[in-house]
């Protein structure tokens, strides 16, 4: 179980089965190992560096989706790509490469990302619109908000700082990036397995009607979710400006469903209440491996698309199974 | 003797680290009610199942008619003539009420398009028997959705013989049923019997145990412990089979006098007088509902289930929306209209539906038990400390005597009379001054049943207002200091003390005048 | 004229028949390119308007799928266009409607992108020509035996598989190994993600050969990897990567950057000014239902602060540009 | 028994939500487009149409079973990569190629009602997941675009009969397809394993065959949609019903079907889709600056989505 609990459940040894997260580490293990076999070099520590800050995009953003998936009733974000990419654009115009701007770029940034995720709540809560597809709808107002802002040109440039903070090597030659995904990460976990939020984010998750029969503000804690969801989101739009140092208009879309494949490869539920963050970050590893691994195959484009999605549904069956019905 | 129609031995289950079933049997023969008694938890519904085919044992023989049955699922054992209704409905709200008795069979023509008509003809046979226990018309193109909790369960009912069994199985099928529709479920169980089918019936009220069965097997632990002719034993006896040689276990003493303090914090120290006073309360489905209670006082509501009660109290916790009217705590207004408002202004909701409404079946234990008091112990309302938050559950969780491997577990593990404790167990941290009670024993064994009567009348004790709400004429004439008798979403009568009996609620449910009797 | 009527404007009426009114079927914007496509042609129109040749541009553009741009060429239709500037998302699958667009006397340009249509006048670069110059740069850079690693677009897209094909067969006849070929999306961060990845596993490799948006990812990727001074890149003509090109510049390193030019919108709305005027195509402009237009310019070494001198006050975006003037356009014609 | 009154009117209030919004939407539309009714204007909308219409016929009955189908699109486009493979502009080999899109839906279908039904991996990301394959495959068998339609095909769809577009009559045809389906027993299995799964497991339903056969039917929808696309784009492209996927969710929301699956029909979704396809031709009608046009689309389109839901929120406020 990879629930947030205050103590380990028992388990007879015979009984003993790994939790989703130990599960799908084994599995980023195996990645790369077959990487190193295939390829090598694939395992060098150089590499794995670089995997494990690629990494960290995926990994932040799927924070958010953590969230909001754990708040149930099909929740689920996919506008989180297109937030991040918004957010990135508007760092790099306002912060325009000095960083005497940085601080007002990113708090513009993510103050504009939450609005988006406020917006996504309200949907959700008050309209009562499905997520799928509020935040799917939301895929297009961000579009047109980010063309609308940007008159189709993106403009402006990461500030060096800001750079350095994501690309510079801190201690063995780690980039800062991870030790600020470690920092995110650590935060969420606390977020969820040691705050009222958390506590009452797993409840309405689990059942929404008894946990406003609990007295749980059920509508606020999903708004939250939202917000939180668009929040990271948007903080990593910035990492990735700071990575690519300049944007571009689709900068972040494409992590709009491996979001949501990495909560579920890391054990977390669709149906929401059961999961957590551990899982998640792990599941964000997999993926990115899987996706080096692939690159580094020289097997052509189509036949990589058709491998890419044979070693998910592998991936999944390991652990994102649904219950039976016959016990 | 003749081969019985049903034998099952050795019937083994385990869930994770649950043994539910440690060599459960059964024994019975055709044209007979058979009783499956025991506790919360002992494995009856468990057993059920595995007739049923909805769960399949880890090992023992199931025999029928003599040969060896293999129910590798429900379209075996109903190739067997099994039938059953479950303890968790199986009804799909969004099909309508023909739909869901015929569900699964459905009568087709060619090529396997449905046959409307005689879907229509066969579900109209099936609720026919039980048209005495519908108000007007039968509901055949309602959505079962829309239907009330009794009546859902006699679609059940109804669907399970439609499907014309030998051996039908009732799991609690009377718990969300009032007083005349059990009458009619049994009629139509005796006329099963007379037709030679058998009824494998579980149910927590003795008293419908005697009225109906023949003979009644007990389960404790998930093992049998014993069959009797239920003419030769009397209830004494029967519950000593199910509690075990221990001693009748009464509640500790520090149960009932400690019960709503909660672990941290101020004790509650003496008892505050409070009031509530609800004035006009109109709802959907309430009219005009007005009564004062003051702390210490337990308020009954009685009358035929499905008048209101439950909507009264989902009202006063702010879970139903408020045409008119007000109430007042302590002249204070309560906010109608928000659980959490009211929850944080002291009033505690126990709904009647355990697993919809009051639980979180795949969350730990701890949080079920944590989640309504956590924010009085969280630094700043926000931050959890794992300790305070342990001893607390583990507090509740020895207090109410709740049987659980650990905290950890989610809660769905444990029994359905543990299960309700825990639900209980959450507010009593949260030291609330209103109990809203609705049927809290509701599928609660014997002992469990006590427990909570105890922790009733300990929170009364405390100086809580608590008002509750039981299908249990007996709980309510053990209970209650009033009674409040509603029908048609309106009061109809207050009962004082000296005037609660069991013959004076049931007379009165059915507004008959005071004195003439059934 | 088969126009049964149902379409305003002056479609199917023949040349003359000034002001014109021209539609303009964008099916993508998640790129600065097409902005720039956009804005260019705008402002060549904006000219042809004060002069009462045109009275109306009507622009769709959106992201959206074939079907999606099947309604965006369906609408210019019935909106009474008299010719359509189309950059397609299908090389093939919108032949269908451009046959009704031409059925009903509106004079179709592809641009960008070719299509296989006879109704439709293809004003595109040769992608295998813009593809030959950067490949046969590199080749010459890394020498004959020389390993390269190639960071292309999407499989299947016909724009990446015309490049691919034309540079691969530099390649091969070069005598340059092709390590590997891996896809980065036309997208610098997938680029910069797919580099890296490949820098890991291939560490033998001498140069990359990519193609417009990933070279400035590719770049960094290489960049972080300290291997600048080891690695060629062939880069794009695209202010982002021509300040890292710029920088880099001092320590030695080189790179090429051909230009593919956001103004072929331009050098469309001049030949469809002609051609709705009544000219004919000179014969020899056409090759098949294709004018090819010269690719305006390569920055290399050589030319590389002319280049960058105009247009360093640019955003990142900005691709460097160039159209047919008028002139130009008319000397295709008859 | 208030609830009844509540449920019924919701249920004909989320039909009443579409018809509106399509009514608004056809309003709208002739208002701003002088020539909407005109015979080109029609059969050149009804053409854009089918095949959002077909591939959210089929969605519907995936999400009525509780689960979601995001590899539609990529079986929309094996579907029609393999059918032009095998037509190649021959109107003999035509009956050949729409057995071949049908039986690549079918197995498409049936693989992912394998994944979801008998693995039991979670339907969005499993079908998310098999869409790789699918577009890998598509990619496989049509490298690039190319492959023509028999003229006739492509002709026949731009037609119209007594003045009715043949497109509309696609229409009407799916609509009537999905009226059969709702008369047979599979269809009611779906919509009892989609109201509940337990419930119907217990009831004797086969809720695993049941879930395939709703991936199933929703990958020969898919295969009608290619069919449709394939008419009317008249060659293939290994790229071309990719963003049908995410729309055609969209459009069973809009058609007032419940995405926790049980709830719902076809015929709104129907009319979803064309609601949907009209809001694009009215923001482009109405003038809308270009760099707004995506920002009033979306906004439109979430209006549209919590329109369609305002009977759901009617029928939820009372509690319990
Ligand atoms: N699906 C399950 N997963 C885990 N444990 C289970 C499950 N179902 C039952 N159990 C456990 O098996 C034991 C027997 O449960 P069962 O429901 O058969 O009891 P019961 O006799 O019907 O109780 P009650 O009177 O409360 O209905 C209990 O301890 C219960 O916690
Ligand atoms: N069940 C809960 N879950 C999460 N947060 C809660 C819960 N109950 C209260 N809170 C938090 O506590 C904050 C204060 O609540 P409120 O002021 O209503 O409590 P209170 O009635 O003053 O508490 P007390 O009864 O201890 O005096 C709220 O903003 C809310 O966020
Ligand atoms: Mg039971
Ligand atoms: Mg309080």
């Amino acid at each position: 179980m990879s629930t947030p609990v205050l103590d380990p459940p028992r388990r007879g040894l015979g009984s003993w089965r790994p939790g989703p997260v130990a599960l799908a580490g084994a599995v980023a293990v195996a990645l790369v190992i077959a990487g190193e076999i295939v390829s090598p070099g694939f395992a060098g520590y150089g590499q794995l560096v670089n995997l494990m800050r690629v990494a960290a995009f995926l990994g932040v953003i799927a924070i958010g989706q953590t969230i909001v998936i754990l708040a149930g009733g099909g929740g689920v974000d996919l506008s989180v790509g297109k937030v991040a990419t918004f957010s990135a654009i508007i760092g790099s115009r306002v912060m325009d490469g000095d960083d005497a701007n940085i601080v007002p770029a990113v708090a513009l940034s993510l103050l504009v990302a939450a609005s988006i995720g406020l917006v996504n709540g309200l949907g959700v809560t008050l309209l009562r619109i499905p997520p799928f597809v509020m935040t799917l709808g939301m895929i297009g107002v961000v579009q047109g908000l980010i063309l609308a802002y940007t008159g189709g040109q993106a403009e402006g440039r990461a500030a060096p700082a800001l750079t350095s903070l994501v690309n510079g090597r801190v201690i063995f030659d780690l980039p800062g990036l991870l030790f600020l995904w470690l920092l995110l990460g650590l935060l969420a976990v606390w977020l969820l397995r040691r705050t009222t939020f958390g506590w009452n984010l797993f409840a309405v998750g689990a059942n929404r009607t008894a946990a406003s029969l609990t007295g749980v503000r059920v509508n606020r804690t999903l708004i939250l979710a939202y917000v939180l969801s668009a929040t990271f989101a948007g903080l990593a739009g910035i990492l990735l400006l700071g990575y690519t140092e300049s944007v571009f208009l689709d900068l972040a879309d494409q992590y709009m469903l491996p979001s949501v494949a990495a909560v579920v490869i890391g054990g977390t539920l669709l149906a929401g209440g059961i999961g957590g963050y551990a899982g998640t970050a792990v599941g964000a590893i997999v993926l990115t491996v899987l996706q080096g691994l692939l690159t580094t195959l020289d097997i052509g484009g189509a036949w990589r698309t058709v491998v890419n999605g044979v070693v998910l549904l592998v991936l999944l069956s390991l652990y994102g199974r649904q219950r039976r019905l016959r016990s | 003797m003749t081969t019985p129609l049903l034998e099952m031995t050795g019937v083994r289950k385990r869930y994770g680290g649950v043994q539910a079933l440690d060599g459960a049997g059964l024994t019975a023969v055709r044209g007979e009610v058979h009783a499956l008694l025991g506790p919360n938890g002992s494995g009856k519904s468990t057993l059920d199942k595995t007739l049923a085919g909805t769960v399949v044992p880890d090992a023992g023989t199931i025999r029928i008619d003599g040969a060896e049955a293999r129910i590798g699922g429900p379209r075996d054992a109903h190739a067997l003539g099994v039938a059953a209704v479950y303890q968790q409905l199986s009804v799909v709200g969004d099909l309508t009420v023909t739909q869901n008795v015929v569900l699964g069979l459905e009568p087709v023509r060619r090529l396997g398009f449905l046959d409307q008509r005689a879907a229509r003809d066969r579900a109209g046979a099936a609720l026919e028997r039980f048209a005495a226990a519908f108000s007007g018309r039968l509901p055949l193109d309602r959505p079962a959705g829309a239907l009330g909790p009794g009546e859902r369960q006699i679609v059940e009912v109804a669907k399970a013989l439609a499907r014309g069994p030998r051996i039908l199985v009732l799991d609690e099928a009377t718990a969300s049923l009032h007083k005349e529709q059990v009458e009619v479920l049994f009629d139509v169980v005796r006329q099963l019997r007379a037709d030679g089918v058998l009824v494998v019936f579980t149910s927590h009220r003795l008293d419908e145990v005697f009225a109906l069965c023949d003979r009644a097997t007990v389960l404790r632990n998930g093992r049998t412990v014993g069959t009797v002719e239920l003419a030769a034993t009397d209830e004494d006896e029967l519950v000593r089979l199910m509690v075990g040689d221990a001693p009748h276990q009464a509640p500790r003493p520090d149960v009932a006098a400690t019960a709503a303090v909660a672990t941290s914090g101020p004790a509650a120290g003496a008892p505050s007088a409070t009031t509530l006073e609800v004035r006009g309360l109109t709802t959907d489905r309430l009219r005009d509902v007005s009564f004062t209670v003051r702390s210490g006082e337990v308020l009954g509501l009685g009358g035929l289930q499905g008048q209101g009660q439950s909507d009264l109290l989902l009202a006063l916790f702010g879970g139903a929306h408020v045409g008119a009217g007000e109430a007042l705590l302590d002249g204070q207004p309560l906010p109608l209209g928000s659980p959490a408002k009211a929850s944080r202004a002291g009033v505690a909701l126990v709904p009647g539906d355990r697993g919809r409404q009051g639980m979180f079946a795949v969350r730990p234990i701890q949080e079920n038990l944590s989640l309504a008091s956590m924010h009085r112990r969280a630094t700043a309302r926000f931050a959890l400390r794992s300790a305070a938050e342990r001893r607390a559950a583990t507090s509740m969780v020895e207090r109410l005597r709740i049987k659980i491997g650990s905290l950890a577990d989610p809660v769905s593990t444990l029994s359905g009379g543990n299960q309700q404790k825990v639900v209980i167990g959450k507010w009593l941290l949260d030291r609330p001054r209103v109990v809203l009670l609705d049927d809290p024993t509701k599928g609660v064994d014997v002992a469990a049943k006590e427990e909570i009567y105890a922790i009733i009348r300990g929170l009364a004790a405390d100086g809580a207002v608590v008002i509750l709400n039981s299908s249990d004429n007996r709980e309510l004439t053990e209970l209650s200091d009033r009674v409040l008798v509603l029908f048609e979403g309106a009061v109809a009568e207050e009962l004082s003390s000296e005037a609660i009996s069991e013959s004076r609620l049931v007379s009165s449910a059915l507004r008959l005048a005071p004195g003439e009797s059934l | 004229s088969d126009d049964d009527g149902g379409n305003g404007g002056g479609g199917g009426e023949g040349g003359g028949d000034q002001p014109y009114t021209i539609g303009l079927s964008n099916g993508f914007v998640g790129s600065e390119w097409r902005t720039q496509m956009v804005e260019g042609l705008e402002a060549a129109f904006a000219e042809y308007e004060e002069e009462g040749v045109v009275d109306e541009l009507v622009v769709e553009s959106a992201d959206t799928d074939v079907n999606g741009q099947i309604q965006q060429i369906r609408n210019l239709i019935n909106r009474g266009v008299d010719a359509i500037i189309v950059n397609p998302n299908s090389e093939t699958a919108l032949d269908a409607v451009f046959r009704e667009a031409t059925g009903q006397g509106i004079e179709v340009f592809a641009i960008d992108q070719a299509v296989t249509s006879e109704d439709v006048t293809n004003v595109v670069i040769d992608q295998a020509e813009w593809a030959r110059i950067s490949a046969e740069w590199l080749a010459e850079q890394v020498g004959e035996g020389g390993n390269v690693v190639v960071v292309n677009g999407i499989a299947g897209h016909p724009a990446n598989e015309m490049r691919w094909g034309a540079a691969e067969e530099v390649f091969n006849g070069a005598g340059v190994n092709v390590l590997t070929v891996a896809d980065g999306n036309w997208d610098q961060a997938t680029g910069q993600q797919v580099m890296t990845n490949l820098l890991a596993t291939y560490p033998e490799v001498d140069g990359v050969w990519t193609q417009d948006g990933m070279a400035e990812g590719v770049f960094r990727a290489v960049d972080a990897a300290g291997r600048l001074d080891q690695i060629t890149i062939s880069g794009e003509a695209r202010v982002g990567f021509m300040r890292l090109w710029g920088e880099a510049r001092t320590n030695g390193f080189q790179s090429i950057g051909v230009v593919n030019p956001p103004g072929g919108a331009v050098s469309a709305l001049h030949m469809a000014i002609n051609v709705l005027e009544g000219e004919a195509f000179a014969s020899g402009s056409l090759d098949g239902n294709t004018v090819t237009i010269p690719i305006p310019y390569t920055v290399d070494e050589t030319t590389f602060d002319q280049y960058w001198g105009e247009a360093s006050a640019e955003s990142d975006a900005y691709s460097l540009d160039g159209s047919l003037t008028r002139d130009e356009a008319a000397e295709f014609f008859e | 028994m208030t609830g009844v009154l509540d449920r019924v009117r919701g249920v004909q209030l989320s039909g009443l939500a579409t018809v509106a919004m399509l009514a608004v939407a056809v309003v709208v539309n002739s208002a701003l487009q002088p020539n909407f009714w005109d015979s080109y204007a029609l059969t050149s909308n009804f053409a854009t149409f089918v095949p959002l219409v077909a591939i959210a016929v089929g969605q519907t009955i995936v999400v009525l079973s509780g689960g979601l189908d995001l590899s539609l699109g990529a079986q929309v486009t094996l579907a029609s990569v393999v059918a032009v493979q095998i037509v190649d502009g021959s109107m003999d080999r035509y009956p050949l190629a729409v057995a071949a899109a049908l039986g690549v839906g079918l197995a498409c279908g049936a693989l992912n009602g394998l994944v979801v039904a008998l693995l039991r991996l979670q339907p969005i990301v499993a079908t998310f997941a098999t869409s790789f394959v699918y577009s890998g495959l598509a990619l496989v068998v049509l490298p690039t675009p190319g492959g023509s339609v028999p003229f006739e095909v492509t002709t026949a769809y731009r037609d119209s009969v007594l003045g009715v577009p043949v497109a509309l009559l696609l229409i009407v045809a799916l609509a009537l397809v999905w009226w059969v389906l709702r008369r047979h027993r599979v269809l009611r299995h779906v919509y009892a394993v989609g109201g509940d799964a337990d419930a119907a497991y217990a009831s004797l339903v086969p809720v695993a065959r049941t879930r395939v056969w709703a991936y199933v039917l929703g990958g020969l929808f898919a295969a009608l949609s290619a069919l449709a696309i394939l008419a009317n784009t008249g060659s293939g492209d290994p790229f071309v019903g990719n963003e049908l996927t995410l729309a055609s969710v969209a459009a069973v929301v809009i058609g007032g079907t419940a995405l926790t699956g049980g709830r719902g029909g076809a015929g709104g979704s129907v009319l979803g889709a064309i609601v949907l396809a009209l809001v694009t031709n009215i923001i482009f009608f109405a003038d809308v600056p270009t760099d707004y046009r995506q920002l009033v689309n979306g906004a439109v389109i979430i209006l549209a989505l919590a329109l369609a839901g305002i009977p759901a929120l009617q029928k939820r406020r009372p509690a319990a």
